[in-house]
């Protein structure tokens, strides 16, 4: 059965003060570039924004369980807490967003939040939901093959989990116990679609059993509970136990995308009910509780945090454009064979 | 006759079609609550309900598996994908299966299903929101597959494919959606399926094209028209499967001139079966080489505005180029 | 969770011992076609057979919980117990076996054991392994749409299991609480692949659970424990409680098809042992216990089925080829829209 | 040089791949214990053990799909798609991921994988074991679409696919595995992936084709010379993507005439593609029309023998009387 992992305390975790403060930081950072971003949208530089807010406290809580550097990232759209764990600076993220010949992910090919960088081993993503699950697979599989240290992330949205794909990728790393972890970011929607619609089951963690792996439900705005759960997965992918599907539930405060129009599918009392819940206020009081960061430093780190945000905002603004003709580079390897 | 765009022409033919026959169902991704994300069935929940308005999980094969076994038992289910880059992991549903129902029971069993997919870029879409996938379907025996480009044939051919007792592939280019409009009748207008559409004559060449593509060989056709005097016939395909070569020689026949456009990568493209259907059946009505245009064999298309502008046009006026060298040669 | 069906006994599920009687001629049919179909194989005059030895317990145990005329079959390649309950006769399957003209399935133009009949409710079947899922729950839809009192039964190897269009066409069903019954035949190989190298789980039945479903597994070689199962999965879709699926453990006596060296994957012992446990031996005791059949019975039975079989061999080898011309007809509907 | 079949170059090529690189891993269904349905990986597992030669679960979509995580962790995979038939469930993962990966992150990641499929027809495979799948996958941009019609081609050009960085589809045809022997160099021989094979010269008329049908092409070429002195150039495309046109262009305009002909069914099929470049490039070199002969648009190929026969010849000599028409005309 899939086991309901709740609070734990940081310091059973391991966690010290100023691993907490760093966590709030990239939580705060994500939450402060979503907004910049849509402000970005807004002015009619940015086309299209993916936002992340609501989904920071499961990002940062199972991201920070990795090893950056080590361990490889396979991301979704909706990632930014997770790629900036691996690595990604604000800056980079900005060329991505304007699409400029610099974006680390794609030079511009790729839509915003199409994540890939090999330096920072964060595997590349497409559009198509749920084909990154079988690649997760696979490199956990050559990791293994080598006798790598290496644990492989997942993340996806419960949405994903439908695809025939997800099905496929689980099972096979299940059958060869291989060192990945499958996160599963629950916020309810798959962009309209209720989870009642894409499922008839409460946790998608309960599938965890058919495949013979582990199966946990977090509580996506319980930031170590997050954390717990997929220490301890990380810890069963390194003893050669296998794999283990983590699923925090979740909630998405702003619409889809740029794009979208929530209003269509859900209420308005329905999101602010949700913000309530929202991880960064209740991470933030427990930094307060333990007094590693009081309102005076709060407010000081997000300036900060914004004067960064700002500052990577007008860099990569001015950074130049792909040159046209470079749309015909890249088909296939330049050195050739 | 009511003035409207594509993508209006096709919601409203939907929806006067779904209130006709309750045998349709509609059923996609977002097609409920959502109205689709290009508001295609805006309403239709409310007005039709769950039961025939269907908000699938994100899953296509499973989509378009479960129309086909709809359509085979008294429904006439309208699968709708999202993004056209999206039926790919349908593929084998719809080549092994809706395709071949019938050839492979002789005749037993059909599957009166239409698949519609928004595709086709210009849009800023970047490499999977932007994607041409004709040429992979018209391939395919079994399969119809058409792409109108204009309301009325929107209409017209939709109405038709519904009405069609096998599968019918329905392609809508996104760029057309709001940017296309024109008269569409009011009655319940038929189009049939295969009848390519001269959508401007002309005597000194002859251009072949669809989709969106067509009107920017309009444009260019007037121009050369108003500027220089050179008269091109405009032939719309409008259904790829089954192809239209007697529309299609007729017109080359005629001005023995003929240039094949297309927005899909160039190499293995539609545009090669009609540029080798000429080659084979009106060689010697030609006064120069077909000339060929499709896009860069890159997969379209990139997102940075200045990358997806080279896709679509790689040096300016590149069609009114390509059309005026023909007619002069 | 999965739960395990063992045998009750034939009055508490209504049989007579002329369903029972019913029941063994069908199966005891199954078997001897199997026999003579590798013996025409051998005679150079089937190029490929589809054995179905081992499996007929569970599909006539299974197929008996459907009303023919009313329900519709979704079964594939091994299913000729299957087809033989939904109304195929030998004949017909011998026109199949033999690419006839008259043949009902495809007039010639599949393999043989692709089944499909529009008059019997036989769905066509393909050979890409796992496509009917889907269609079987879209045709439950349908059903269910108009109101008809259908059920739809969808039998399949474990090995389709694997497949995407598996996983999204029973997660549909679940959430639409369709009337189909999902029949897995566990016979545990996929041509060679053993069943731990397809899936880290003892029972397929465990997967039930993930998709909200009840999970049934049920000794194959044990008919009435067939029966039991999918005459209670067949209650539950009628009462409008959605799917079920039903596990039945078998076992395939023969190589995969006439182009299979099963020997290159597993040995003779296995298969030996498999052998004793032959639903066909088991259900005839249950037969002679309850003086439904004896000796002399059984006999005459096998006499008397031989010679119905021999005479539709020799009809169906008589009736005419297709002819090549017909290879261009039906790709599209010919009465046109 | 030995002589071996084509099946027996395969196997020995990828024998001797795995014994040289264990960044060589095999996946698919059944290539372990039952050493493939074709036998190509027979005793691979005992000798190079499971951890490279993997009996995959039933699932095309994540074959692939894992073979291009392998693959961008520093494996070189090769997956083996049972039967061609069966590769559609992995369209997605082969068009979306596979072949967009490099060029999607502007070089950064690339998926040096080889995928394997057994593929045609005249085998007795029915509707789903008799496929042709090259004009699919020949349109996609970022993917190399090799076939080999003898033995040496087949060797040299899967040892270079191995070590291509790109993603290639190795397609095999079934009829050329055990009915086709010829020489093969025994040393570590490399054929590049592009360049097209002049299999025979002749000045009469060009014959462009490839798989099993270029055996057919050979044939009537042979006997043609031999009855009737007609002199036939027949040019094997052996790599439909990137396809040479330099070396059809040059025949074409050598000998001014020139028939396409494959299996695949007709329309939209990758011979399409070459009759269109020719119609571009040398029509006015052609002193006759394109002659194409594809399939029948049926799906290939029924099973009944009579109804696959039809599929493979649907005339007696067809390619004998096409070859001495156009010599003729
Ligand atoms: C194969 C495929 N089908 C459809 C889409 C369109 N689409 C983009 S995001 C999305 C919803 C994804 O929902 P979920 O996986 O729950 O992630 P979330 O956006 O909720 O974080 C859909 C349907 C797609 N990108 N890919
Ligand atoms: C999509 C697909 N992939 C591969 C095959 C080749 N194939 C035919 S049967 C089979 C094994 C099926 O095993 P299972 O589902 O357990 O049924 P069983 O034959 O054991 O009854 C395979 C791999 C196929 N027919 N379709
Ligand atoms: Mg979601
Ligand atoms: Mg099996």
């Amino acid at each position: 059965m899939s086991a309901q992992v709740t609070e734990a305390a940081p310091e059973a975790l391991g966690l010290t003060g100023d691993d907490l403060l760093a966590m709030y930081r990239a939580m705060l950072t994500a939450r402060l570039i979503d907004e910049a971003a849509l402000r970005q949208n807004r002015m009619g530089r940015a086309p299209f924004v993916v936002p992340v807010s609501g989904h920071e406290g499961c990002q940062i809580g199972t991201g920070w369980a990795l090893r950056p550097g080590t361990d490889v990232w396979v991301p979704y759209y909706r990632d930014l807490g997770i790629v900036l764990r691996a690595g990604l600076t604000p800056y980079e993220f900005f060329l991505g967003l304007f699409s400029k010949a610099d974006d680390p992910s794609s030079g511009g090919r790729q839509m915003p939040n199409h994540w890939g960088s090999r330096r920072l081993k964060i595997l590349s993503h497409s559009s198509p939901i749920a084909t990154q699950v079988p690649h997760a697979a696979g490199i956990a599989y050559a990791a293994r093959y080598r006798g790598d240290d290496v644990v492989v992330g997942c993340w996806f949205g419960e949405g994903a989990t439908s695809e025939g794909d997800w099905h496929e990728g689980v099972n096979f790393a299940a059958i060869h116990r291989l060192p990945v972890i499958f996160v599963c970011e629950n916020n309810e929607y798959a962009i309209s679609v209720h989870q009642t619609k894409q499922m008839a089951v409460r946790d998608v963690a309960t599938r965890a059993d058919g495949y013979g792996i582990p199966g946990r439900v977090v509580d996506g705005s319980d930031v170590l509970a997050c954390y717990a759960a997929m220490r301890e997965a990380h810890d069963r992918a390194r003893a050669g136990e296998g794999p283990t599907l983590v699923e925090c539930k979740t909630y998405r405060f702003l619409p889809h995308t740029s794009d979208d129009d929530d209003k269509t599918y859900r209420s308005r009392e329905e999101v602010e009910e949700h913000r309530h819940h929202d991880a960064l206020i209740r991470f933030g009081a427990l930094l307060r509780e333990r007094g590693i960061l009081d309102d005076a430093g709060a407010e000081e780190l997000r300036d900060q945090l914004k004067d960064e945000i700002d500052a990577a905002i007008q860099a990569a603004w001015d950074a130049p454009d792909p040159d046209p003709q470079t749309a015909l580079r890249h088909v296939f390897a330049e050195d050739g064979p | 006759m009511t003035e409207k765009n594509l993508v209006t022409a096709i919601r409203d033919t939907l929806h006067e079609e779904m209130a006709e026959d309750d045998r349709i169902v509609l059923l996609g991704e977002d097609v409920g609550a959502r109205g689709g994300v290009f508001k295609v069935s805006e309403g239709f929940l409310d007005e039709f309900g769950p039961g025939r308005v269907i908000d699938t999980p994100l899953a296509e094969s499973g989509i378009v598996g479960i129309a086909i076994g709809m359509a085979m038992d008294g429904l006439l289910p309208i699968a709708e994908i999202e993004f056209a880059d999206f039926i790919h992991p349908a593929f084998d549903q719809i080549v092994s299966e809706a395709a071949r129902m019938r050839y492979r029971t002789a005749g037993d069993w059909g599957v009166p299903m239409v698949i519609r997919a928004p595709c086709g870029g210009g849009i800023h879409g970047a490499l999977y929101h932007s994607q041409s996938i004709e040429a992979f379907y018209a391939h395919v025996p079994g399969l119809k597959v058409v792409m109108p480009s204009t309301p009325a044939d929107a209409a017209g051919l939709l109405r038709t494919a519904i009405r069609d007792p096998d599968p019918v592939l329905f392609l809508e280019h996104k760029k057309c959606y709001r940017l296309i409009t024109g008269d569409v009748p009011d009655g319940a207008d038929l189009i049939p399926l295969g009848p390519a559409d001269v959508k401007r004559g002309g005597d000194d060449l002859t251009v072949v094209s669809y989709g969106y593509e067509l009107h920017r060989c309009l444009d260019a056709a007037e121009r050369l028209a108003t500027e220089e005097g050179i008269e091109a016939e405009v032939v719309d395909v409008r259904t790829l499967a089954p192809l239209d070569t007697e529309t299609i020689l007729a017109s080359v026949r005629k001005t023995s001139k003929v240039v094949v456009v297309y927005e899909d990568n160039r190499t293995y493209g539609a545009g090669a079966e009609i540029a080798a259907t000429i080659a084979e059946e009106a060689l010697f009505d030609l006064d120069a080489p077909i000339v060929r245009i499709g896009g860069p064999d890159i997969p379209a298309m990139p997102y940075a505005a200045a990358l997806e502008h080279f896709y679509m046009e790689p040096e300016p006026d590149r069609l009114v180029r390509a059309m005026r060298d023909l007619a002069r040669s």
